[in-house]
């Protein structure tokens, strides 16, 4: 804490300074470039309040809370005087510690519900107090055995290989799908619609139109079924299914017309005349 | 695997995993933490340990042995949070200006944060800013994160949830400290009021309360392992 | 530094420098070897060992006694052609290894293999292959016996005597069946609907019988083995 001593010196002198009052010209100017230097080296309003309770020379916890409010409102009188821009920072301590001193000064206003001046004193105490043993503390650990400064690691680690190991593994599902695979392989495949006993509309579609020119006259729709499809019912299902959605959809275009004279009699069609 | 985990056999019936993963005897479980410690430069966590060493080996206790028997050496076995790691005897740190590593200078500022926030973990930036009575700069947190002394805590439960700082396992190894716990005066700095968050008269107290609890159950958490 | 570097002086007189750089004990000179050989980036030589302790200082010998220390510890004091270093102890290599398990499923040619042997073992080689009219890999086979799922069953009465392959405890283990005869046959999966496959054209009830009974007069020959 060699800083903070040599500040506290500093601080002693100006402080001296202004109590003087009437010194020469150039000691003023001396006292205002020590000033200068000190601002930069307080680091907050808090820190110079710390700085300036140390000339009291007391234990913190008694530190004269009103006593410290004039010398740092002294500070700031001077510093004005003294054209050193201070930072807001400092300027509100400034004004709150104004308001404290006129609290503490002044006999309680009964009608004031705000915290007494002796509460706020105190709370300024315990900070200061708090701000200092942070300080200490700082101190004590940093004159720690340090990492690199006083203890050591290992220079030469010995950097651990990682070895990947491959485990393999598979569940009874995949177990029980193998083998129906193999079992079943000449049978296998994906399960998708058996193509080769459909009969599209859309290659019932393709056919009729194809046929539709020759039908002038009434014929049975179950001639236009391709060849091959007549016989084997899976497909004759399929194929009739188609030809009668194609000539349905061939209606609706206004290419034939259809008809069937009773229920379950062959349907017909032929071309409308266009 | 403790012994409660076997199976009771019939006697004379030994349970296959006994043989197939028997413990180590105890000296060679110290062998081996040796030779763990020693090729990391890292702290090594006694999970870690037991997940290098032999199905059954116990670690935390081979490790307890080991520290003993380097008491006074010039290697020293020391414990850091949860982990652990060998470092030299601090009274021979002047033998070793070939190894010394220069660190920044930290300044006056990143000291004092660096302290606050071990003293006062987890906290927020505007716990540090009221405590050292002055703003800080963004590059002073950036700075200690950077050396992972400290890292983000969870965050406060209080309006705007800020995020907390709290020191590191890097922090403790660097200031050679076994935990939180053994920060130098922290008994002292407790039971004087001075790591209290009191708020300033007039604020509500609810804030301060809740914070305080949450520290106490920080170091707690520390104190147990 | 040696003794015949210092000034012959007259009887009677002490050198100062002993005096003031007076060797440090024997015990103290072992702790700064320990210390600088366990910090140190490299080996280091007695003679840099020398320079880097007070003056007076025996490296050679507190090397000598700390590695008599070292003896059957888990690390030991190293020669390095003419520099000393600490190293793991040989038997502890295996320490220094991270083993990382990485699970990947089975190859559609290993899990086909399995699934033959464990629904026709014991089972040949040749009659695998027959059933899945591909040839088999010695890789996939050696495969299965080195995760313990298959193992050789004894040889067949034919020509030739070839291995049998058939599944191990292991395997029932692993896929939670208590023999292998619990393995759903082909039929129950077809009903269970999870193959999406159609019966073969004509198929028949029978058919699967058949193969039930070939098997199960084959489990039954497991059993008695």
């Amino acid at each position: 804490m060699a800083d903070a001593d040599g500040a506290d010196g500093a601080t002693d002198e100006q402080i001296g300074g202004q109590i003087d009052g009437q010194s020469t010209e150039v000691s003023e100017r001396l006292a205002a470039e020590a000033l200068i230097i000190d601002v930069d080296g307080y680091e907050g309003p808090l820190d110079l309040l710390l700085t300036l309770s140390r000339t009291q020379k007391v234990d913190l916890r008694k530190v004269s809370i009103l006593q410290l409010a004039r010398q740092y409102l002294a500070f700031v009188d001077k510093a004005k005087e003294l054209r050193i821009e201070l930072a807001a920072d400092y300027l509100v301590m400034a004004a709150w510690l104004a308001f404290l001193k006129s609290r503490l000064l002044l006999p309680p206003d009964p009608t004031d519900e705000g915290p007494s001046g002796e509460e706020l004193a105190a709370h300024l105490a315990f900070q200061l107090e708090r701000l200092s043993a942070m300080r200490e503390a700082a101190a004590k650990l940093m004159g720690r055995d340090q990492l690199g400064r006083d203890r050591f690691v290992r220079g030469i680690p010995e950097s651990y290989d990682r070895v990947r190991k491959i485990k393999f593994t598979a569940t009874l599902m995949d177990l029980m799908q193998g083998y129906a695979r193999i079992r079943t392989k000449d049978e296998f495949r994906p399960f998708v619609m058996d193509r080769e006993s459909v009969f599209t509309m859309e290659q019932a579609l393709e056919r009729m139109r194809e046929l539709i020119g020759y039908a002038g006259t009434w014929t049975n729709l179950m001639t236009y079924l391709p060849e091959g499809w007549e016989t084997d019912p899976a497909k004759r299902r399929s194929a009739t299914a188609s030809t009668f959605a194609a000539s349905l959809e061939l209606a609706k275009g206004g290419h034939i017309e259809l008809r069937q004279s009773d229920m379950f009699a062959p349907i017909q069609i032929r071309t409308l005349a266009t | 695997m403790s012994d409660e985990d076997l199976p009771n056999l019939p006697e004379g019936l030994e349970p296959i995993t006994e043989s197939l993963f028997e413990a180590p005897p105890e000296a060679e479980q110290e062998r081996m933490v040796e030779a763990i410690l020693f090729a990391s430069a890292d702290p090594v966590s006694i999970g870690e340990l037991n997940a290098r060493m032999p199905h059954g080996a116990d670690a935390a206790s081979a490790v307890q042995a080991l520290a003993k028997r380097y008491e006074g050496r010039g290697v020293q076995i020391t414990r850091v949070g949860e982990a652990w790691a060998i470092r030299t005897a601090a009274d021979l740190g002047f033998l070793m200006q070939k190894e010394t590593v220069e660190t920044r200078k930290l300044s006056r500022a990143a000291i004092e944060t660096l302290a606050i926030i071990a003293y006062h973990q987890p906290v927020t930036r505007a716990e540090i800013e009221e405590i050292r009575g002055v703003s800080v700069s963004r590059g002073t947190v950036d700075q200690l994160l950077e050396m992972e002394w400290i890292k983000f805590g969870r965050r406060k439960m209080t309006p705007g949830r800020p995020v907390t700082y709290i020191v590191t396992p890097g922090f403790l190894d660097h200031f050679g400290l076994e935990s939180a716990r053994d920060l130098p005066g922290l008994k002292e700095l407790r039971a004087s009021g001075l790591l209290d968050n009191r708020p300033p008269p007039g604020a509500s107290a609810s804030d301060g309360a809740g914070e305080t609890e949450e520290q106490e159950e920080l170091f707690q958490e520390e104190d147990e392992t």
